[in-house]
């Protein structure tokens, strides 16, 4: 499929980055931390996922409680870029220009089967969607399912926090019900 | 610096289609496709006059997934699970549309148990659908505690759905001839449980929500729909109601066994977004009466036809099935050939309609009213 | 060489370090507590695992967050003025800081006491308005250009009620002193201005809301209807600067309230200091409380509160009060 | 002409039963209460006797067959509920239909949506550009069939007559005024 419609499928987004100003080790090592414990989504629904992504934000998951509360609406003051959904072949030059409209330190998510590979919108001869996300911007994490669950969100969330500063910090699951006993 | 701002959306396709008029002091303004009271990825065009919109034309498809296409290429049962991503927050709908489209061009017959979960089912998903509508709707005016009110009976009641149906959002629990699993007592009480918890919620809504002053004011007298421009546009559900026309499917042409049931369709007449905002708050009560009426007359029998085709291959021929979804009319207009995929289907997504209207009610009104206006007609876009 | 530097300037300077830290300080402990507030509203936890467990109920999230803002890419969009871009944040926080210094904290604790105090505040909170009009003009963007027109009508319509409240107390006392006007009042609440001028505290405090542009008067950045108003294009500091100064603008409205009618740091009992902090802060916390309660309201409708309604109110109770004074 | 348009399902229920033990082959229910042809040059006429009829317009879609499109175009009545389907033929070698927008301004999407699935152009619709496609899509429009796949009218629609009925006649204003849905549309 990916060969057939290889002269549809957008350019990469442009990946270039400012150097950081003070470039030491353990400046960086904080503030990265930092970044983790601090990660503000963008409000970027596309599709059903955008649904579970606001329930994610609701009081029953409560993403604030791990940083990631303030949902801002302007790529520029965001720094986690969940693409919540299909990625029509019209939608696709603005999910680069969002991307490259986020300043630096930026992670994405790709949160859904379709974000991740098209999903069920593969079949042969389609002619709307691009088959996954990874093939116009780079993608840090993935979370499977259709849609996946908010907990498979915020594991999706630790899962970016580690990328960043190389630990879990919160207790996996079965140690949490074993903790729990 | 360049500060002829009126030039830089010449780059884009829709934009150059839509060139700005003859006047010097006007601004093409882009809302969207990520925006955040577009809900989702529309974009809206707009021309205005410092806040006043002189023109706005909705530029959709920016998740269209190619629904009708995918069903020519897939047989019956493989497309079962897809019609619930068309309208992702009344999912069951789109399944039972399906389903029943394709049950009464083969002349299935479903046991009556099978339509009574059917229409406990669906209402209750209409329910979380209105719930998220209303909280995404106050977001849209600016309040934000609503909609984490609104998640609150949300939650639960997917957490019901979800025992049953197996997923939480694009349910796929109807099959051709009946459902997939039966419901059990736990479902029963917990739905009872649930319905009698909502009750007093809505008069809650309504003295924290619907009373306030500040509220009524952005409602109230803001995008005005004719019964004859929402007849004109083809627009129906909670908006055609709004505008004083008390058409419902499950009245005007009563599918499964709605007939049965004793409920009110609301109506009011003021024609405004307080109408459309009204008519689905009491809407939502009057799936819990439905629901309660069905859940005391729960017959015993077969959740599926015990002879249901699990290869459907019906006949030739064209049939339109219509029943209300959360947003208004759904239609399956399916064509078969008498082969295992239909030859052509075409859906009627409510928003569509809806949504045309948009354009014409939105002239000369005030962005905030547009947003207003738009988070008023409770679109998800196809 | 010492007495070449004159003891008014080490005092001032002394001064403004320390505002500078007590702004810091107040918008970390804002940030948190209008989360929390916010979750308690909600009915969710809030900000509740950041941090080791020697901090908990995420005490450390405001810390994360700034450091991130610090942390981030700074970016001029193409097309803007890149000097007027970046120039607004300064010359947004910049005044809020200034107004700090003629503030009288406790009967002892004020930088500076001048004579002009309140013309002095009310003058530098007006060069917030030039700030965001400078921001979304610079920033080459739609939603920023109608952010600052709707925030420079707001602001020029608020000034109006705004100042002719403040007379009428002014009236009153005859003074434009802060500390002779909060000294003026009695140690318990029926000595304090509230009590006299009712309409006036209502008044301002609903101006204050709109001057430091809260909900329900938030329409310059109004984030459903444009996405994020004048600091659509900011990132960063740029961004956390607009964040620091309005809660710095919060905590002057709430500050000039507190003197102005509910008797400053005259209190029973507690030292005078503690007695304006809690003052300041049930006063910041209700208007948090209106923020997460009610829904925006519409442009026009924002005019016309003030044009038709708070205007002549002000008038009004203005001419009440110098008949009173005359009588 | 009565006979054309006599479906199945608007038989009597005996009658409707006894066909269903000889021809299994026919759907039983359709959901529609008047089904007929038009000839292209007469859709705006039929069209504007839906209007004056209080029907609204559900949607406008095309079906893809061996004699050419088939334009589908439903209406439906929120006082008297009954549902009208006008099924137009144009042939594939030159798609053009006039377009309904001044009477149903609703229609200018469905059309919109028609033209980029089908390249049914729609003659004196104001602003006919894609829609739902990608203005940059490439190729064919893609609800096409291939030759191959492509079924003629008496295999979709066997068991009736497909000859134009014209807008004028006593018959079709008898249907569209008298139509409801009380009969076939009942299906508990």
């Amino acid at each position: 499929m990916a060969q057939e419609n290889q002269d549809l499928i957008r350019p990469f987004a442009d990946t270039a980055t400012d150097e950081p100003i003070i470039n030491q080790a353990p400046v960086q090592k904080i503030l990265n931390i930092c970044r983790a414990m601090s990660l503000w989504p963008m409000t970027f629904g596309l599709a059903c996922c955008a649904i579970e992504m606001m329930s994610f934000g609701m009081a029953r998951f409560d993403s604030a409680r791990f940083g990631a509360e303030v949902f801002r609406p302007s790529p520029r003051q965001s720094d986690l870029i969940i693409v919540a959904g299909t990625i029509s072949r019209k939608m696709a030059p603005l999910v680069v220009r969002l991307y490259e409209q986020t300043p630096a330190p930026k992670w994405v998510i790709a949160m859904g089967n379709c974000a991740i590979s098209g999903g069920p919108f593969v079949y042969k001869n389609q002619y709307g969607i691009v088959e996954g996300v990874d093939l116009i911007i780079p993608v840090d994490v993935y979370i499977p399912g259709c849609p996946p669950r908010p907990e498979g969100l915020l594991e999706g969330l630790f899962q970016v926090q580690k990328k960043l500063t190389g630990r879990r910090w919160w207790p996996l699951p079965e140690q949490a019900r074993t903790s729990d006993k | 610096m360049n500060l002829d701002l009126r030039l830089d959306t010449s780059g884009d396709f829709y934009a150059r289609k839509f060139q700005p008029t003859k006047r010097e002091d006007t601004l093409i303004l882009n809302m969207g496709p990520q925006h955040p009271s577009t809900h989702g990825v529309l974009r809206i065009i707009l021309e205005i006059d410092g806040e006043y919109i002189l023109r706005a034309e909705p530029v959709l498809g920016y998740i269209h997934r190619m629904h009708e296409k995918m069903a020519e290429v897939m047989s019956y049962p493989q497309y079962l699970p897809n019609p619930a991503r068309t309208d992702y927050l009344h999912g069951l709908a789109w399944n039972w549309a399906h389903v029943a489209a394709v049950e009464r061009l083969m002349g299935l017959e479903v046991p009556e148990r099978a339509e009574y979960i059917r229409v406990i089912t669906c209402e209750l998903n209409r329910i979380t659908s209105h719930l998220l509508w209303w909280g995404a709707y106050l977001l849209d005016l600016g309040a934000f505690t609503p909609i984490m009110y609104a998640f609150d009976d949300r939650e639960r009641i997917q957490d019901i759905l979800q025992r049953i149906t197996g997923s939480r959002l694009t349910y796929c629990y109807y099959r051709f001839g009946g459902v997939s699993n039966d419901i059990d007592d736990r479902f029963i009480e917990e739905t009872r449980k649930q319905c009698s918890r909502m009750k007093p919620r809505f008069k809650m809504f309504k003295d924290l929500v619907t009373d306030n002053f500040i509220l009524r004011k952005r409602v109230e007298e803001i995008g005005e729909i004719p019964a004859d421009t929402c007849r004109k546009y083809g627009a129906t559900g909670p908006v055609l109601r709004g505008s004083g026309v008390p058409y419902d499917v499950r009245r005007a042409e009563p599918y499964s066994v709605y007939d049965r049931f004793d409920f009110n369709i609301p109506s009011y007449d003021t024609c405004d977004a307080m109408g459309r905002y009204l008519v689905r708050m009491d809407e939502m009560q009057e799936s819990i009466k439905i629901i309660e009426q069905a859940l005391d007359t729960l017959p015993e029998g077969d959740y599926i036809m015990p002879k249901a085709p699990k290869k459907p291959k019906p006949p030739a021929g064209d049939v339109y099935f219509a029943l209300e979804g959360a947003r208004g009319k759904i239609g399956f207009h399916l064509v078969s050939d008498g082969d295992k995929s239909p030859y052509r289907l075409k859906l009627r997504a409510p928003g569509f309609s809806n949504l045309s209207l948009f354009s014409e009610v939105s002239e000369g009104v005030l962005i905030a009213d547009a947003v207003s206006i738009l988070g008023s007609l409770d679109l998800v876009i196809p | 060489m010492i007495e070449a530097i004159p003891t008014q300037f080490i005092i001032i300077f002394v001064g403004l370090l320390a505002v500078m830290a007590f702004v810091g300080l107040n918008a970390i402990v804002l940030v948190y507590l209008e989360r929390k507030v916010a979750g308690f509203i909600h009915r969710r936890p809030g900000p509740y695992e950041v941090g080791p467990p020697c901090f908990p109920h995420g005490i450390l999230q405001p810390f994360a967050d700034g450091l991130k803002l610090v942390g981030k890419q700074l970016f001029t969009p193409r097309g803007a003025d890149s000097i007027l871009f970046w120039l607004a944040p300064m010359i947004s926080i910049a005044p809020a800081i200034v107004c700090f210094i003629v503030i009288p904290f406790g009967p002892h604790l004020q930088i500076v006491n001048t004579n002009v105090g309140l013309v002095l505040i009310l003058a530098f909170t007006g060069i917030n308005v030039l700030a965001l009009c400078l921001a979304g003009w610079a920033s080459q963007n739609k939603y920023g250009l109608i952010g600052a027109a709707r925030d420079i009508s707001q602001g020029v319509a608020y000034e109006i009620p705004l100042l002719l409240v403040v007379l009428s107390v002014v009236f009153m006392t005859g003074t434009f002193n802060l500390f002779d006007i909060a000294d003026g009042q009695g140690a318990w609440p029926w000595q304090w201005y509230i009590f006299y001028q009712p309409l006036a505290f209502i008044i301002f405090f609903i101006c204050a809301l709109a001057e430091t542009n809260r909900n329900p008067f938030d329409l310059p950045e109004a984030e459903s209807e444009l996405t994020a108003g004048f600091h659509t294009e900011y990132s960063g500091m740029g961004f956390a600067c607009f964040f620091l100064a309005e809660y710095a603008y919060m905590v002057v409205a709430s500050c000039i309230i507190a003197i102005l009618f509910l008797g400053g740091f005259q209190g029973p009992v507690l030292p005078g200091g503690w007695w304006f902090l809690a003052k300041v802060y049930v006063l910041l916390l209700i208007m948090i409380w209106i923020r997460w309660t009610f829904p925006r309201v519409r442009f026009d409708q924002l005019l016309n509160i003030c044009w038709k309604w708070l205007i002549p109110l002000a008038v009004l109770n203005l001419l009440i009060t110098l008949a009173v004074i005359a009588i | 002409m009565s006979e054309e348009n006599a479906k199945p399902e608007k038989a009597p229920d005996k009658e409707k039963e006894v066909k269903k033990k000889e021809e299994p082959q026919v759907p039983k229910y359709t959901g529609y209460d008047y089904d007929c042809f038009l000839a292209p040059q007469e859709l705006l006429k039929a069209v504007t006797k839906l209007d004056h009829a209080d029907f609204f317009l559900e949607d406008v879609s095309c079906v893809d067959m061996q004699e050419g499109f088939q334009v589908v175009y439903h209406f439906d009545r929120f006082s008297q509920p009954g549902r009208v389907v006008l099924r137009v033929m144009i042939s594939r070698e030159n798609p053009e239909i006039p377009s309904i927008y001044d009477i149903f301004p609703g229609a200018a999407w469905h059309e919109r949506e028609c033209f980029d699935f089908f390249g049914v152009r729609f003659t004196g619709h104001p602003n006919l550009i894609p829609l739902l496609l990608d203005p940059e899509h490439q190729g064919p429009p893609p609800l096409l069939k291939e030759e191959t796949a492509l079924k003629d009218l008496n295999q979709l629609y066997p068991d009736r007559v497909h000859t134009p009925v014209s807008p004028d006649s006593e018959e079709f204003v008898k249907e569209i005024n008298n139509c409801s849905n009380q009969k076939s549309r009942n299906q508990s």
